[in-house]
């Protein structure tokens, strides 16, 4: 008898809600501080178009960006793997980009690319990239040394070598920067509009971080949260859709 | 076809060097089926792969077609003492990979992968991917795979370790008819002594550790040669015994 | 509070020991705070038996915040976006022991030559503002006083610190800063800069002031005052010697640019003097404070109700 | 003949830094956007003492959290793998938490915690934490099957499987969570730090960009990426040291 | 000791499911020395795992002890048909694995260890990673590692299928001896009848495919035996014909 595959994020959901209310009611804590469910709850109930509004902004960047970041991040990291070289002469190139604050790069950003989504879509991309990277990186690497001998008999290009064993074996640790990169998108996205609070999400948060409307902030980031969710699992059930035998061979 | 001169070969490890071959010489022609056998760790494995340009020797040359190996030919295949089929791919896109790798015309070799799936008895397996496969199946199937583009040189590491004695006689019978029909030169490594007075022209007794050549043994009876009872049995006996004996020393 | 290290000791036991105090500045570490740092240096927090560690502070919502978890005991703010807050019923428990500027330096900053040079020519215009700043907020009240429309103003939203560069690379036609960012801004943009402030049509609001909790102000009002004092000293000094001030200010935190301090004190010296040459600097008087809330509420931005001495503790501000 | 290994570093870097004073020269780019490398190096000639105190500052805050993030991430993962239940109920309130941007969290964590390094360690903590999380979960369920089945043939406890088999295998994997990790670890410590600019290279951000010192602003992002690239490798040379038999399987 | 009862096992997959085995039928005493044969892929290494309590049976009952088998027991050792070796631990650590996870006293092993690591061969390479060993040297060090705890049921997969035939004939001879010393319960799966009817008390023939007992032939010749010439040699040449020809049909 197992149970069924929702049970148990939902009891995880309501024990968070519940702990969070307890909490709120026990310390009497201040809405400003820590609005309780209910006050967002109906803070979302007051404009939820708006929100939604903003929250479809917010998810529109984050794609784009995460999808571009995936196939750059994918396209470098197979360039650095490749060669000892190259890659001693970019990748503390691109740890020292990664470790630049975004938050001080967004004003820049506005700068170059207007405010439009591009500065966000832009973000977005900076913060994924470093994550698909890595991890292809190491997938790459990872290629047990009986099946790149056996390539390597083959007398295959260097093109097919990736293309046929060394890239489908590093899927699974490819999708573990990938799960990283979709969660950090949203910060992304995020980040970037708090910094030029024209659409999305990070707008809501900051217009009513400004108001004092703890508990709309609080409605976005519940907001964002879910989608942030829902993009994981995304990512999590296309590598279980595609990696089928990635878990027939483990225990 | 294939000659190697003074061939040594160390592994450098942590824990000091390995000598794995020493100073081995040896000339292999054309269509030649040499069987090679020798106690476990002597370097059977190392030989192929220097053979087959996936490890370059530590001193001396090693040639094929008079060419130095500095690295894999197209023209050379190896089949692995490990079976290594790619995960993902099923039984039959496993065998196609030469034929992907090399550009050859698919539908004529998806046919031969057929074929070949089918002689080695993995018919009705062809979709399902490696991890449901028994061991004696997916050597057999990377059996296939290393046939399938018909190689001028095969490397084979103990092709057959893995299978029941009966398998292992057809698939042998099997080999020795693509030996005649296409005349691949052929390096084969095997535990079986029967094996190798079997299928082979010459029998190469490796020392063990490092390996050396302690003696070429030929083997003159006419083929088809066959498995069971045959008329042969006499010399097949006496040089099964001498080899026995070679090893033992 | 949410407790954390809240430094309020029993400040009525009039000990040796000095008091351990907390304070938050308004934004940083900018010239407009430099006298927090003067007070400090010339030994006015000691000879006051004030131990006072200075944070540099955000922005008004998050230095309330932090006076209300007990994580300082005072800070430099806006008063109007102080003032709005409590109107709204959102934090009521602070209040104002001396105001800094006498007027608000909230201003619309153009650069020469970009065609903003009266409050008519801003409609049709980008105007750059930290995003929902009191400066988007008065806006409304400034362009009826001045006779424009409000609605023909296109607001970006952006982070205070963007401002200038916005303004520089010509994003937009015009900000709506304090005015004391305009050396800064001039340094950014390599031009001269327009200023109109608000404060010509809206004379009533206050600028920043400092504040407390109400539980200080009522409870050590003893301590407030010897802290209210010493930091009039301070601003006193500042506005006399600018430059030593700004140099003072640059001892203790070397990111800030001693020619910018230099330029935002001279700026907000003629803001820090009340008008009437008898009331002492730091001073407010009821009938102001009122006149100012009542400036808010027409701006629709609280609702009535507001009494001054709900913001402004009268017993601790200065007395001629 | 192979190159020194710095060598490659080396060209990349002069490379960067050649590209980007060219840029700065042709596009005759001010330097309160974008300032030449000769500004940033005279900006901290103007004051080396005090940035090199401000970035110790932000080292530490740095190495701290990312010694408490790794340890937690790695713990939290091992139970998420061993419960398929209780990843279900709470790798979404993760993911959810992940997604929350630390930007607007940032100010909580100071009325929460004080002005003192606590909300930095903390803010590192959670930036941290979650790719060790989601890249050991990876690591730890890519035993291969034969291995797994080893151990429970031997009848080993939960934890014997952990610690003998799973953990090292997931070894390589977890690598790649933390170097990934400890090169946001630094922007996490930089965004507690703007937020709050009482110590660390972030309060030298913020400060500077206050009074428009755009220079000593570069000043500080360069030391930041250095500490970056430090911290990157440092982590990378342990995973040299620790697993020498990764890289002799594969190829 | 061991009882199969109707066992059958079904394995599932994307593509249908393979019968692995149907209703098997054994008995296997205390002490008894058990070689199954079959035809590669029969159900040889299934049959072990049910047995290991790896996987449970589709349907019927698998019994050790008079126990049901659900999970694996640590009384029972069992020896893979790869050599699953740890890869970042050396040869002796990894066969000292088992001393490690049943808690048995380090120094005693390590002794015992060592011991073993000489009687296989592989002495000189304790230090080194399995990845330094060649194929035989890594299935030798597994068979250490199996053999450390002295469980009470060997569960063997092909232990000896990398192995020259010398160093087969010898590591078998080796086993003889640790069988008739300990007596543990021994299930050993091979593809050589030769070393079947030389090793095992009985023999279990599996048909291919689903597997079925088809017979199980009693030897009855007296140990110790012998490899090479010995006085039974016609009784051996008798079995081993017979087996074969149960194979072959
Ligand atoms: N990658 C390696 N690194 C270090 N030493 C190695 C490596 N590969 C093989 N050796 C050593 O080289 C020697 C020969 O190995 P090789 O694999 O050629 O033996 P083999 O004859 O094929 O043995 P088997 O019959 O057991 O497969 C062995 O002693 C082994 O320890
Ligand atoms: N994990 C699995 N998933 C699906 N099918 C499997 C799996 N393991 C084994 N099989 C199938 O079960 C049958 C028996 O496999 P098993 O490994 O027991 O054979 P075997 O007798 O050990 O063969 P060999 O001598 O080749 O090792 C085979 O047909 C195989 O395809
Ligand atoms: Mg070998
Ligand atoms: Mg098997």
């Amino acid at each position: 008898m197992r149970t069924p595959r929702v049970v148990a994020p939902f009891f995880g959901v309501v024990g968070t809600v519940a702990v969070w209310w307890l909490a709120t009611a026990l310390f009497h804590i201040r809405p400003l501080f820590l609005p309780a469910p209910p006050d967002i709850v109906s803070a979302f109930r007051r404009q939820p178009a708006y929100l939604l509004h903003e929250a479809w902004a917010t998810v529109t960047e984050t794609i784009i960006g995460f999808g571009i970041a995936a196939a750059a991040g994918l396209g470098v990291a197979v360039v650095l793997a490749a060669s000892r070289t190259v890659e001693r002469a970019l990748l503390p190139l691109f740890v020292a980009l990664n470790s630049v604050p975004k938050v001080s790069v967004a004003p820049l950003l506005v700068v170059w690319l207007g405010f439009g989504p591009r500065p966000k879509i832009f973000m977005v991309v900076l913060i994924c990239f470093f994550p698909v990277v890595v991890a292809t990186m190491a997938g790459l690497s990872s290629t047990p040394a009986e099946l790149s001998d056996l390539v390597r008999s083959l007398s295959a290009s260097w093109w097919q070598t990736y293309v046929k064993v060394r890239l489908p074996w590093a899927l699974p640790q490819i999708f573990v920067g990938l799960k990283v990169a979709v969660s950090l998108a949203v910060v992304g996205a995020v980040v970037a509009e708090i910094s030029n609070p024209n659409r999305g999400l990070g707008a809501v948060i900051v217009l009513s971080g400004t108001s004092f409307d703890t508990p709309l902030a609080f409605a976005a980031i519940v907001l964002l949260a879910l989608i942030s969710v829902v993009l994981f699992y995304l990512v999590a059930s296309a590598e279980r859709l595609l990696l089928p035998w990635a878990r027939a061979i483990t225990g | 076809m294939i000659s190697l001169v003074e061939v040594s070969h160390a592994f450098r490890g942590r824990a000091g060097a390995v000598e794995a071959l020493a100073e081995v010489d040896l000339e292999i022609g054309e269509g030649e089926f040499v069987a090679v056998i020798g106690r476990s760790g002597c370097g059977k494995s190392t030989l192929l792969r220097l053979i087959a340009g996936l490890i370059t020797p530590s001193s001396g040359r090693v040639r094929v077609d008079g060419v130095m190996v500095t690295r894999p030919r197209p023209d050379v295949a190896m089949l692995f003492q490990q079976p290594a089929l790619l995960p993902w791919r099923s039984v039959r896109d496993n065998v196609l990979l030469p034929a992907e790798i090399l550009r050859l015309p698919r539908p004529a070799y998806a046919e031969r992968a057929q074929e070949l799936i089918e002689t080695v008895g993995l018919a009705g397996f062809e979709k399902r991917l490696p991890h449901e496969l028994s061991g004696g199946m997916q050597q057999r199937a990377a059996l296939c795979r290393a046939l399938l583009h018909r190689p001028r040189v095969l490397l084979m590491d103990e092709p057959f370790s893995a299978l029941d004695a009966l398998t292992r006689e057809e698939l042998a019978g099997e080999l020795q008819r693509i030996h005649m029909d296409l005349r691949p030169t052929t390096v084969f490594v095997t535990h079986s002594i029967q094996e190798a007075v079997l299928l082979a022209d010459r029998v190469v007794v490796l020392s063990p550790r490092p390996g050396q050549v302690r003696k070429i043994v030929e083997i003159a009876i006419p083929r088809p040669r066959s498995f069971g009872h045959n008329a042969h049995l006499e010399e097949v006996t006496e040089h099964v015994a001498e080899l026995h004996e070679l090893l033992l020393t | 509070g949410c407790g954390g290290s809240a430094k309020d000791e029993d400040p009525s036991g009039a000990s040796s020991s000095p008091d351990k105090v907390t304070y938050l500045t308004a934004f940083g570490a900018v010239g407009r705070d430099a006298f927090a740092w003067v007070a400090q240096e010339k030994g006015y927090f000691k000879a006051a038996r004030l131990d006072v560690t200075i944070q540099p502070g955000s922005a008004t919502g998050e230095n309330l915040k932090n006076l209300a978890a007990g994580q300082a005991q005072f800070a430099s703010l806006d008063l109007v976006g102080a003032w709005i807050l409590a109107g709204k019923g959102e934090y009521k428990d602070f209040r104002t022991i001396a105001v800094i500027h006498q007027q608000t330096l909230v201003s619309i900053i153009s650069l020469e030559g970009s065609g903003v040079a009266s409050p008519e020519e801003l409609e049709g215009k980008k105007i750059g503002a930290a995003t929902g700043s009191v400066n988007q907020l008065l806006f409304p009240a400034y362009a009826k006083a001045a006779g424009i429309d409000a609605t023909k103003v296109q607001w970006v939203n952006t982070q205070p610190a963007q401002l200038p560069t916005l303004l520089a690379s010509r994003q937009v036609d015009a900000l709506s800063t304090f005015l004391i960012g305009q050396r800064g801004i001039e340094k950014a943009a390599n031009k001269k800069a327009v200023v109109l402030p608000y404060s010509r049509y809206l004379t009533d609001l206050l600028g920043n002031g400092i504040i407390t909790t109400s539980k200080i102000a009522t409870g050590s009002p003893d301590l407030a005052a010897r802290f209210r004092d010493a930091m009039l000293q301070g601003l006193r000094y500042t506005i006399d010697h600018p430059d030593e001030a700004a140099q003072i200010m640059k001892k203790a935190q070397p990111a800030a640019d001693v020619a910018a301090a230099v330029g935002e004190i001279t700026l907000m010296t003629p803001y820090v003097t009340p008008s009437g040459s008898s009331s002492p600097i730091g001073s407010v008087t009821e009938q102001r404070v009122a006149r100012a809330l009542g400036t808010l509420q027409t701006a629709n931005l609280i609702p009535a109700g507001l009494t001054p001495s709900a913001v402004v503790d009268f017993s601790l501000t200065p007395k001629a």
